[in-house]
């Protein structure tokens, strides 16, 4: 009985904590974009999109490795990105009165792109929903039993996550997109390349957007209007977790899956009342997400 | 009776003691300068009594009646208005709505909008700002935009007013001008707190000054015992203390 | 002062002739003109109650959809009880008392905070209707009765017209300044007296007061209704770049904004279903590229290209 | 080493700046006097490229940095330490200092150059992990200051570092500022404690209006009448 | 003087083409419409004797953005802008649910597609149609087929809206009455991420077979789960998904979906009709069609062509008074509705998938091939 007990904590904690990770990578990217390059970008769900549709043609035509296909579609997310803050929304901070402003058109502006990723999604892919099946086997751990690709996944999703932390918080790099975020004309004295610098911003959240797309369509069925799903998760999630910063978007992304996957283990028709719940007694709780200041 | 009686105010940040244990009093109608090193807790004090901070003991009574636990806006319709060290302004508002606010608001009871107008023109001219009041507040420069914070405070119709460095960025001529300001809303009959680094205007404008280091009251006299007073000079005046004009 | 004068008599002899043209739509227009006007009414409604708190405070709701939903489902439950006009005032009382109990809990909160927690109440309160109807009740969805075109056309007039009086009045009076300075520094404006979190729950439930005016008058022209629909977030996200595309600040910002939306979306749609979206994304990057401050910016530069007047404005 | 020619620049169509010509040379402290909204803050930014001169010309150590972007101007060797203090609020004090040796030379030698700023203001080592946006005003006045030598700048432009400082500080401050002059940087100094400035300055220029009404050796300027009058309320 | 002028049949539809619906718009029901106005069109169009000749069909097509809203202004400006002859219907029971009143309102007739629930009858609207099988046909069948193979214990999950509402609490009572053991009986949320606590609970009650009122994407979740878990049981049904032949075996390959159950049903074997159909398909968009609605409304489409030209005119209300009383014969078979204008001949009410075919396995005239129980495991790689 004991045991038993114990093999249910696990399996319960352990799915939760897969379906963590997959909310955590999507959820970074647009931590960074909002967090540092100020673009609430409305549209992260349709480079995660993108990047789940670029590897499922690669595998299902080419037979690309999923895995492999991160080393194709991240930078090519991440050059959409790059190039989209350049010309488009550089200018738009230029010309917006106020950095309030700039929010407000710059959202607008993501709305557009929403609307343009997804119809040209639409016409390439066709609107209709689509999978693949890759590694789909179980594995035992501890007497609990996973599927392989979803420990993948997660796997994956840590590493990320872990590699991209590192990045920001010791490079001189990482220094300058946090102290563009919070000042980007006094940034410009310090020496730093403010539109440079917030073009990467953009460019690593789309990146990160993209490499999200490619897990989640190894473990999820994927259409071209998914976007918004997965940006409101996103967004959830960087607020649960304390805006801007990278290990809170993490740590908030496992936090939803853990609570979606107790409930769901005990009143499933209760698993998205519950996220709410908790993420808005969370931020009645704490105001500032889990780990913001 | 004085207007603003402080006990025992005390108020911790993580472990530092930004002010501890303080006692203080202010009397109707007098100018009381309050003085000490950077990072003393002069401004913190501000915070606990306008109650942007609440303290973590102690008790502060403002005309007789206990504050300590009252919000901000209650406080400065209770006649005690405050300007900030670091700007606070209404950036995108114009000059004069930035004052006009103060004068709805501030008081007890209605206001007729025509004689907020007249408090807030009024306020606007009497420290100067009376050209500027179509342009947006952001235009303005730093020293001005602590010089609309004034006008707000006035604008609330106080009768008891804080000052926190109001004249940091003024030549010497301007400080002239500003203590002349000061004294002019002493002659309204409106008492003052004023915190400044500025020794002149300190020496020539208070009546009373009290030095806080390290959070703590270490002297307070007249603007004569103050700078005379060892340990203030050693801490804060520094051996030019001879050069209290420049 | 004199040409101050003739402007706000032409101005208000604009406004007069507009509101009497609009009602009397459904007397001389084709009725299809009236169904897309009662949209654009809708529309605008939502847009202007919403810029009439988020606009000056800067506090952005998403949670227009609950506020139109709460409207939605009183139309449901009490539709069949009771007449249209006493409806939609229930369902307005409905989404102020929602309102009132939500500002009171989030108000404190800042910036995204803010917005996610109101895009978190639509959320779960879809969810959690859902929820209880299909677990308490065994069943979802509701069919409401439904009302005449030229009633619903009529009724969404009457609401837009009273809460465009109403947000002129509010702006107009000290609380309107007292709004825009919450914006600007919330702690500056308790400092100068204002009573922050009193002021921001009223406005905001005033509001949602509308939002469920208009829900509980649009619910008719549906029939049937479930929470993915009472709730949906489109209704939260539309307003608001409706009213970001206008031009937040003045009260006519989000009406222009709301009306060039919908028309030009349904324009769009009914002329290239399967790239509409593709030229509305387009449209709406460009126009936001060359019109910074919005519609209304735009207009103002004209004006004053146009007038030749050299004015301080903000 | 900075010259100056024929600068104009606007807040949108209200001109700030009119015709300013002036030069700084290597290893001298010039002071910029002018009262409240003269324009200097507005200079300062026309230079460092928070701003851009509608007309004019500036000139670097030989290189035109006028219409350049901040990093460029930075880069070329000129730091700003802005009025306000302007530093990053949600980051530490540590990290604050860090920002200012953003720039590849410094960043190498960023290290020493912490130790530096702490052993000339300490005030600053007790509160190294403090967030700077919670620090008093003076503290953060220190923290600008400390940041802006921090890229090893060979001119320093700093606007009104004194404000908000207690007397003994301020003293202190002007002793600093004299010891970057004795290490060979230029100065290029606004200030409104005039007297003080004036002392330790080589030269000064007056600002009013936006233009430059009176220059010359800092001496000279002390017993000129009109700055007695104006700037320093005798 | 109209009269000379008519060249075209005009037929328009609100339907969603972008949004979260589209994706479901695009695997069932949505291809067969353009397919029938092609079809028409191939033979001339359709002779209407008013008129003296045939004439050519014309869809025209607005999308709805998946929002209701939308739809009713857009079904409006069909019927009095467009002024369109006929307007075809939206995608999704809730949206039927709104479009029904208003076609009714203005005389049009709607032919219910893809979607519809029992509570729509009690609107009783004369001028809507309903052509698909729901619950209360396939719960009693599906009941049957257990009961035949064998299965003494049953998983249920309903997706927590109208369609797992009614599908859940139609098929409780009858697995009762035939004896299964209903162990566990529970709904989750639309758009829920994680399936798998259920899957496992039901494995551990040890159930026979498990029974999902699901919708495609949350089909797809659990087949994807239950498969990558290894999660097997003897029968495994799923409501709305099985049936596309495109997303289901085309994801999961045909040795994958072997012996999984679904609603509709029919195939090419139904009758000599739904094979032609079946090849037009192919041949148009290179897949097959969807195997539960497809045949359903193609056949009520032809049914729709006999009762107009039948009528000879474009009167709505005369054809609508055809409609309700004839049979025709289509592409299924004799096509006739009852009092309620609902359809009663449907060609199959379960299907199973079989060596890659959809078999239709209802006890009776319409089974294609027998059950296969128990289903084999899912396939390991
Ligand atoms: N929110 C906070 N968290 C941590 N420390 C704080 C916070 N606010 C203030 N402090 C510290 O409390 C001390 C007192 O600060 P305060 O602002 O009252 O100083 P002050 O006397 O006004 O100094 P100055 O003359 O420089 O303005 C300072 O050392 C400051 O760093
Ligand atoms: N953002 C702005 N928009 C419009 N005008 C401005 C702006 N900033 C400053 N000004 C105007 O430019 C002039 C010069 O301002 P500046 O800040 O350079 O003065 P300053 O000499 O630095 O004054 P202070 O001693 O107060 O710092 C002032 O008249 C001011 O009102
Ligand atoms: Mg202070
Ligand atoms: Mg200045």
């Amino acid at each position: 009985m004991g045991s038993y007990m114990m093999v249910t904590i696990l399996d319960v904690v352990i799915s939760g904590l897969l379906l963590g990770g997959i909310y955590a990578v999507t959820a970074v990217g647009l931590s960074l974009q909002y967090g540092v390059a100020r673009v609430l970008n409305i549209a992260h769900g349709e480079f995660i999109m993108l990047g789940a549709f670029i590897t499922y043609s690669l595998y299902t035509r080419f037979g690309i490795n999923p895995l492999i296909c991160f080393a194709i579609c991240g930078p090519l997310v991440f050059a959409v990105g790059f190039i989209l803050y350049r010309t488009l929304f550089t200018r738009l901070r230029m010309s917006s009165p106020t950095p309030g402003a700039f929010e407000g058109n710059s959202m607008l502006a993501c709305f557009g792109l929403l609307f343009i990723i997804q119809n040209v999604a639409i016409l390439i892919w066709g609107a209709d929903i689509k999978g693949y099946t890759y590694l789909a086997f179980p594995v035992d751990l501890w007497g609990a039993r996973f599927a392989a690709n979803r420990l993948v996944t997660l796997g994956f999703a840590l590493a990320i996550c872990l590699v991209f932390y590192l990045f920001l918080a010791n490079t001189r790099l990482g220094k300058a997109i946090r102290a563009a975020a919070q000042d980007p004309d006094t940034a410009g004295l310090m020496g730093v390349r403010i539109n440079q610098v917030l073009a990467l911003c953009f460019g690593f959240g789309a990146l990160m957007a993209g490499l999200g797309g490619a897990l989640i369509s190894i473990s999820y069925k994927i259409q071209p209007t998914m976007g918004l799903e997965y940006t409101m998760i996103a967004l959830i999630v960087i607020v649960l977790g304390g805006l801007g910063s990278i290990p809170g978007s993490f740590v908030g992304g496992l936090v939803l899956g853990l609570v979606g996957s107790i409930v769901t283990h005990i009143e499933p028709g209760l698993s998205l009342v519950a996220y709410y719940v908790i993420f808005m007694l969370l931020l009645l709780i704490k105001p500032t997400g889990i780990l913001g200041k | 009776m004085p207007i603003l009686e402080g006990r025992g105010v005390t108020r911790y940040f993580g472990g530092l003691a930004a002010v501890s244990d303080v006692d203080f009093q202010v009397e109707q109608g007098e100018v009381l300068g309050l003085i000490g090193p950077n990072g003393a807790g002069k401004t913190t004090l501000f915070n606990l009594i306008s109650a942007a901070l609440s303290p973590r003991s102690g008790s502060i009574t403002f005309r007789g009646k206990e504050i300590t636990d009252l919000k901000p806006y209650q406080i400065c319709r209770m006649g005690l208005a405050r300007t900030f060290q670091t700007v606070k302004i209404f950036g995108n508002m114009s000059v004069l709505d930035n004052v006009l606010l103060g004068a709805f608001f501030g008081g007890e009871g209605r206001i007729a909008s025509a004689d907020a107008a007249e408090a807030a023109a009024s306020a606007l001219e009497f420290v100067g700002l009376a050209e500027a009041a179509a342009i947006p507040a952001r235009d303005l420069t730093l020293a001005n935009q602590k010089r609309l914070e004034v006008a707000r405070a006035l604008a609330t119709r106080p009768e008891l007013l804080l000052l926190d460095e109001m004249m940091e960025g003024l030549n010497p001529t301007e400080v002239n001008r500003a203590m002349g300001l000061v004294k002019m809303i002493q002659d309204k009959g409106i008492t003052v707190v004023m915190i400044e680094h500025v020794m002149k205007a300190i020496m020539s404008v208070c009546g009373r000054i009290m030095v806080l280091h390290h959070g703590a009251k270490i002297a307070e006299g007249t603007p004569q015992e103050v700078s005379t007073n060892r340990t203030v000079i050693e801490v804060y005046f520094g051996e030019r203390a001879d050069a209290s004009d420049s | 002062m004199k040409k101050t004068t003739s402007k706000r008599m032409f101005t208000f002899g604009l406004v007069l002739l507009i509101l009497v043209l609009a009602a009397c739509a459904p007397l001389y227009a084709p009725v299809y003109t009236v169904i897309l006007l009662t949209s654009i009414l809708m529309y605008m409604t939502i847009a202007v109650s919403w810029a009439l708190f988020s606009g000056p405070t800067g506090y952005i709701s998403l949670a227009s959809a609950a506020f139109f939903g709460a409207g939605i489902y009183t139309s449901a439950i009490l539709g069949k009880a009771l007449p249209l006009p006493l409806v939609i005032v229930v369902g307005a009382l409905a989404s102020f008392c929602l309102a009132l109990l939500v500002g009171a809990l989030t108000l404190r909160l800042k910036g995204i905070y803010f917005v996610m927690f109101t895009f978190g109440l639509v959320e779960l309160l879809l969810h959690f209707i859902l929820w209880w109807e299909v677990t308490i009740c065994g069943t979802t969805g509701r069919v409401v009765p439904p009302a005449g075109n030229a009633t619903v056309f009529y009724a969404m007039l009457i609401i837009l017209v009273i809460l465009v009086l109403t947000v002129f009045i509010i702006r107009r009076s000290r609380y309107g300044l007292a709004l825009f300075s919450i914006g600007e520094n919330e702690e500056a404006a308790a400092h100068a007296g204002v009573h922050v979190t009193v002021l921001k729950i009223i406005i905001f439930a005033v509001s949602a007061l509308f939002m469920g005016a208009a829900g509980a008058a649009m619910a008719t022209r549906w029939t049937y209704i479930d929470p993915r629909i009472a709730f949906n977030p489109l209704i939260s996200f539309m307003p608001v770049l409706m009213a970001i595309f206008g031009g937040i600040r003045p009260l006519y910002g989000p009406i222009i904004g709301a009306a060039i939306f919908t028309y030009l979306e349904e324009f769009l749609i009914t002329r290239f279903p399967y790239y509409y979206m593709l030229i509305f994304g387009i449209i709406m990057v460009v126009a936001i590229l060359y019109m910074p401050d919005g519609l209304v910016g735009l207009i103002q530069r004209l004006w004053k290209g146009i007038s030749g007047r050299k004015h301080a404005d903000t | 080493m900075l010259q100056i020619h024929n600068i104009n620049t606007f807040y949108g169509k209200a001109q700030a700046l009119y015709d300013l010509s002036l030069s700084v040379e290597a290893s001298e402290i010039v002071a910029l006097v002018g009262s409240n909204g003269a324009g200097k803050t507005t200079l300062l930014k026309t230079l460092s490229g928070l701003l851009r001169p509608a007309s004019g010309r500036v000139v670097f150590l030989e290189k035109r940095i006028d219409g350049r972007p901040s990093y460029a101007v930075v880069e070329a060797g000129i730091s700003h330490i802005p009025e306000g203090r302007r530093l990053f609020p949600d980051m530490s004090v540590r990290e604050n200092l860090e920002m200012g040796a953003y720039l590849q030379r410094a960043w190498k030698q960023k290290g020493e150059s912490l130790e530096e700023i702490y052993r000339l203001l300490p005030v600053l080592k007790a509160r190294e992990g403090q967030l700077a946006g919670t620090l008093s005003g003076g503290e953060q006045q220190m923290v600008a200051l400390g940041r802006g030598l921090m890229s090893k700048p060979r001119l320093c432009m700093i606007d009104e570092p004194s404000s908000g400082l207690a007397p003994v500080m301020v003293d202190e401050i002007f002793h600093i500022i004299e010891g970057l002059r004795d290490q060979g940087i230029a100065i290029f100094l606004v200030e409104q404690n005039v007297r003080h400035t004036l002392e330790i300055a080589d030269r000064a220029y007056v600002i009013e209006n936006g233009r430059i009404i009176l220059a010359g050796k800092s001496e000279q300027l002390l017993s000129e009448e009109l700055i007695r009058k104006a700037y320093l309320g005798l | 003087k109209e009269a000379a002028v008519k060249d075209k049949i005009r037929i328009g539809q609100a339907i969603s083409l972008s949004g979260p619906l589209a994706g479901a718009v695009a695997i069932a029901g949505g291809p067969i419409y353009e397919l029938w106005v092609e079809e028409v069109n191939k033979n001339g169009g359709i002779y209407v004797k008013e008129y003296g000749k045939k004439l050519p069909v014309e869809l025209i097509r607005y999308d709805d953005k998946s929002d209701i809203g939308t739809m009713t202004n857009l079904l409006e400006k069909l019927i009095l802008e467009d002024k369109v002859d006929f307007v075809f219907p939206p995608w999704g029971t809730a949206w039927l649910f709104a479009a029904a009143p208003i076609a009714n309102k203005y005389g049009y007739i709607l032919i219910g597609g893809p979607g519809g629930a029992l509570k729509l009858k009690e609107l009783s609207l004369p001028y809507f149609f309903q052509v698909l099988n729901f619950s209360e046909t396939q719960a009693p069948a599906l009941a049957d087929i257990f009961k035949g193979v064998g299965v003494k214990s049953v998983a249920v999950i309903s997706r927590g809206d109208l369609h797992g509402i009614e599908y859940g609490n139609a098929m409780v009572p009858y697995f009762k009455k035939k004896g299964i053991d209903v162990k566990m009986n529970k709904s989750f949320p639309p758009g829920i991420k994680d399936l798998s606590p259920m899957l496992k609970e039901a494995k551990s009650l040890n159930v026979d077979a498990f029974v999902a009122a699901a919708y495609p994407d949350g089909g797809m979740l659990l087949t994807g789960q239950a498969m990558e878990l290894g999660i097997d049981f003897n029968a495994f049904f799923i409501s709305v998904l099985p049936f596309s032949p495109k997303l289901y075996r085309g994801t999961f390959g045909a040795q994958g979906v072997e012996g999984v159950m679904g609603g509709g049903a029919w195939n090419a074997k139904t009758s000599p009709g739904a094979k032609e159909l079946v090849d037009k398909f192919v041949a148009r968009f290179k897949e097959e069609p969807d195997y539960w609605g497809g045949l359903y409304y193609w056949s009520s489409l032809q049914h729709f062509q006999q009762a107009i030209e039948k009528a000879g005119t474009l009167n709505q209300k005369k054809i609508r008074d055809i409609m309700a009383k004839e049979k025709f014969n289509t592409a299924l078979g004799p096509f006739w509705y009852d009092k309620d204008r609902y359809f009663v001949n449907h060609p199959g009410e379960i299907g199973q998938w079989q060596k890659g075919v959809f078999e239709v396995i209802d006890p009776g005239p319409k089974r294609t091939a027998p059950p296969e129980y128990p289903k084999p495991p899912w396939p390991k790689k």
